[in-house]
């Protein structure tokens, strides 16, 4: 039990002291969260999505639970990036753990704007893309849903910063290895999967959506079946590092992830039913390796597949 | 932050008062709330709300019996431990003045009854009004009673029961239902009176990182859990409530 | 609460005298269940999916289970068509409720052999067609994920016989309003869905997935959103009576399928919870319609849409 | 069917008895099983497979903690009702014979117990074995026991104990751990004896629909819910177990 264990994680040439991250939306802009846990404690985290300019976000209602899980449609609500630089940032620039900046926008150049911003701040470590938000010249249909569109952001991208760039995927598409290998081509360091499924609930008082914004996306332990699928269809067909997320809630769950191929993963809902729930996974994980011999949490990326 | 309930005991229909432990650890203000965990494990997925309605050796909250979580939590044993998130949000600004009321609605009575004793410990004088259905739902021991049928004290609305009393040197504290709230507000307005409303909203964090909680005010999206639930009245939009 | 509310539902000229019929696969053949309810209490009942020939189905362990859902990997299992005609339809056959026959095979000949000879059978009311099955044809990537192959298979199926058919289909797409558009293309009588979400779970004890056939369908409560969510898509943008499926648990989710556009409901892993659970949903329902003075259930397909 | 709580205790280490009052509805025969729904909410999902440990005016199953849902249901009070369905499953065919032996590992007694009361019941003499980890784990209150460790009784696995007994007029009735099943199965082919066993397997419906239990016998796929949980020994592929 006592023994050591090694929790290290390299992604490109950074390297994080554990393999947890907190998933963005979930996690604010960090300084709240510094009440509840040491944040240095964190592989890293990962902020709210950062838009070109400040985003009011969709009207309320923007959530609702479902059995074991939950739908927003908090449309993106988000400070913008210069604000974040200026405002956030400085709160958080003095920590002994990895920034990741999460970003959107709803064209291409949005992204490299914002993008090319973020490139200045020493203080973050990478980029994570979140390419599930609706794409204007394509009226509206998601990016991440078409592998060209994610290919042709993510090399676009790249050209404008040499921090490690992550494209967070959405699960609902038919195939999400090939949107994970145009990531690839498009040379981008990582893939984070999965975001929010899709989803919908009517209140049968009113008769309606029960979120203004109609839909909204699924997100919490109910899904963490689908999410570790998916990482271990992109382990096995992509040779691309993968951050793992969806519903993870405990050690035993953000394990499932690491076998199935993650080589890091992100807490996200979770974060809301125990604000230092990371604090316990990362403890949990350590158990695990103890108990079982193992010295370095690296060992067991993708090891289902292995001993399938 | 798990602490030892003492009692878990029905009030009045289907309210029932929860008495926690209190450590000692902190401190809180009248309208601030905890997020509770109904279970140990996944399900209700989401920590439920609920405003302070005692504070001291022991925490109080008084909740009625709404849902799958509020049945769950009626469940629960002396003894047993609850794990809470708090005290949270902003509470009522404490200013006095010719004429504070407080007035509530059905189980909006709650964060009330702690600023009662906030108030009285300051020797600030004020006047109570709480209305509720029936006789049955009544579980408040102080102020005057309105009963939409009667059956106990006034008969009528809460509003009709209190809107005389109201003038431009009233400071009302006020937590209900919205239509009750936003009709208070237009009596309000109208008599150029204060009022400070606590709010309620679907929450998932409660400490502002998920932006689900919001409201429409005057000064754009405002966050239920840490910039309220205590409002004033002329920021919101009553209509989009 | 004694009022007197129509529950009764057509699909072609078929009348179901309530929209609830239970799901493939989670009702056996209908005969396990007479212990537990009066079968002709129900709007009708879908047997378990037959194919050509007996299937041994896939190796244990074949279920697991998940945050308010499951896993199942059965593999299609079943007695296969012919002995299910001989030994299972006799004992069934004086009920007074409809009998839905659900159907898959490898390839499109299968299906036709399959069609054909339960064409036969008067005691059949329609024929539902699990495209969430591998296509040998095309690699064993699912019949239901290309539109082309749906609008081929549900025609030839469609001439092979006279009874109604509905094409269930699988969530696991992209845009599942162009799957749907193809079944309507080929003239089918409805749609029904959602079918399992593909998922993994891995036994961290073994560090292998968890079920032999490694992904099993996730299916239970915890998929509810997902099914609304499409159901509502499909009715918004195809043509089609759509027949709404996928953790319907009470009265209120069965509500909200219908008001996202189901014309019926089935129910399905949530006869595993409770063996008479479509009865209580039934009455249910029953009951909201009489506490908001709705006359027929018919009233509120879709009605999520109009008043949205 | 919702039946109401007796009593629910710790019988040894992580052991628990549950007593379930008996409306008199129904018969069971010894190896049938209940599935138990452990919350009258959806989690966990599934209902819980448990044997009947006793039968008669109340219903006893004793389960061992070992995950969420065993978890839960040892939580439940006193007065409480639970939703149960059943009896389920073939049972134990109860034949004379010369020689028969009951033999469980672990939990694996549950079944048992009932077993013998039947036997009794019909004046068959038997004997009986049961094998433990530790003293801590002992939870029955007949038969010759082993444990892993020596702490009680004899020093050693249920098989050691039991192997010198069996002959070719041996009948068992056995139900435990799969190793364990596993090995004295070898034993009884090798000796010649006959043996009932009674499996474990993962189930969401217990009733047959599912098709979610099989385990893969010499006659091909076989339900462990309505085509078991007791089988004839020699029809099992022990090696896929
Ligand atoms: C700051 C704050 C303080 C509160 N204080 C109290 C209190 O002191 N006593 C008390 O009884 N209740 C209080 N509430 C409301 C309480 O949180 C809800 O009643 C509770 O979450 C319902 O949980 P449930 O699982 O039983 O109901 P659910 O099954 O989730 O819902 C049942 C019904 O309650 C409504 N509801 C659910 N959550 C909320 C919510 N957050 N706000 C408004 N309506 C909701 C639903 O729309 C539904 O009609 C407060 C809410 C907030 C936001
Ligand atoms: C016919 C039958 C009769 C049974 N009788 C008894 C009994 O009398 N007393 C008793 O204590 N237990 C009995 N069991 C086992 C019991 O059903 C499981 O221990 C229980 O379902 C575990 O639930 P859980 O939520 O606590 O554990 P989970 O969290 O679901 O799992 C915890 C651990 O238990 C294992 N497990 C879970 N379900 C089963 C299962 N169905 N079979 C085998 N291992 C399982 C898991 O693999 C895991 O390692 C019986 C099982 C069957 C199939
Ligand atoms: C309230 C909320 C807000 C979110 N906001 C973002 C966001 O801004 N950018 C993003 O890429 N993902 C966002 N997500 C998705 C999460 O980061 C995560 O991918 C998803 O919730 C699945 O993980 P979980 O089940 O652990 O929550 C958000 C999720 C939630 C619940
Ligand atoms: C154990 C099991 C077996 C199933 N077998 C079939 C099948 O044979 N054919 C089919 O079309 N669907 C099958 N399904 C899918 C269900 O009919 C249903 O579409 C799905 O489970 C979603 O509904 P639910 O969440 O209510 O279970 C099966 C589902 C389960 C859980
Ligand atoms: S509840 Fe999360 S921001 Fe208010
Ligand atoms: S548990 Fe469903 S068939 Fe046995």
């Amino acid at each position: 039990m006592g023994k050591n264990v090694n929790l290290a994680v390299k992604l490109g040439n950074i390297i994080f002291k554990n393999p947890i991250l907190t998933a963005s939306g979930t996690f604010g802009y960090g300084l709240e969260y510094q009440k509840y846990m040491d944040l240095n404690e964190l592989g890293g985290f990962i902020v709210k999505g950062l838009s070109l300019s400040e985003k009011q976000g969709n009207k309320p209602p923007r959530i609702i639970e479902t059995p074991c899980g939950m739908l927003n449609a908090i449309g993106l609500q988000n400070v913008g990036v210069d604000k974040f630089i200026a405002e956030k940032l400085p709160y958080i620039n003095n920590l002994n753990t990895h920034i990741i900046a999460n970003i959107y926008g709803t064209k291409d150049e949005e992204f490299i704007e914002i993008t090319q911003r973020l490139n200045k701040e020493e203080i973050i470590s990478a980029i994570e893309v979140n390419v599930s938000c609706p794409n204007v010249a394509e009226g509206g249909s998601l990016f991440g849903k078409n592998p060209d569109n994610v290919f042709k952001l993510t090399s676009s991208i790249k050209q404008n910063t040499d921090k490690p760039v992550i494209v967070k995927l959405t699960p609902n598409v038919t195939d999400i290895t090939l949107i994970a290998q145009a990531a690839k081509d498009a040379k981008a360091d990582a893939v984070s999967l999965i975001n929010t499924i899709t989803g919908m609930v009517i209140d049968t008082k009113t008769k309606k959506p029960y979120l203004d914004n109609k839909t909204g996306g699924l997100s919490g332990a109910a899904i963490y079946p689908v999410g570790v699928r998916m990482v271990y269809e992109v382990f096995e067909n992509v040779d691309i590092p993968i951050i793992g997320v969806g519903g993870i809630y405990n050690a035993d769950v953000a394990l499932q992830y690491i076998m199935a191929g993650a080589s890091l993963i992100e807490i996200g809902s979770a974060n809301f039913t125990q604000p230092d729930i990371s604090i316990d996974i990362i403890k949990g994980i350590r158990r695990y390796l103890a108990d079982e011999n193992i010295e370095s949490v690296s060992n067991l990326v993708g090891i289902a597949h292995s001993s399938g | 932050m798990k602490l030892q309930i003492l009692q878990n005991e029905q009030i009045a229909g289907s309210v029932m008062s929860i008495k926690i432990d209190n450590p000692g650890l902190f401190t809180a203000r009248a309208g601030q709330f905890f997020m509770v965990k109904i279970n140990d494990f996944n399900y209700p997925f989401l920590r439920r709300p609920f405003s302070i309605t005692y504070f001291k050796d022991y925490i109080e909250i008084v909740y009625k019996i709404v849902g799958e979580g509020t049945s769950m939590l009626a469940k629960k044993q002396k003894g047993e431990f609850i794990d809470m998130i708090g005290p949270l949000g902003n509470g009522f600004e404490i200013v006095n003045s010719k004429k504070i009321l407080l007035v509530g609605g059905g189980i909006g009575f709650a964060p009330l009854r702690f600023l009662k004793e906030e108030l009285k410990g300051r020797s600030f004088d004020f006047d109570s009004f709480f209305g509720f259905n029936t006789k049955d739902e009544v579980c408040v021991d102080f102020g005057n009673i309105a009963t939409m049928d009667g059956s106990y004290g006034y008969k009528g609305s809460v509003i009709d029961l209190v809107k005389d009393v109201i003038d431009e040197e009233t400071l009302i504290y006020a937590c209900g239902p919205s239509v009750v709230l936003s009709k208070l507000s237009d009596i309000c307005l109208e008599k150029n009176a204060k009022m400070q409303v606590s709010l309620e909203s679907r929450m998932a964090c409660g400490i502002g990182v998920c932006l689900g909680c919001v409201i429409e005010t005057k000064n754009g999206m405002k966050k239920v859990c840490d910039e309220g639930p205590v409002f004033d009245y002329k920021e919101i939009l009553w209509e989009k409530m």
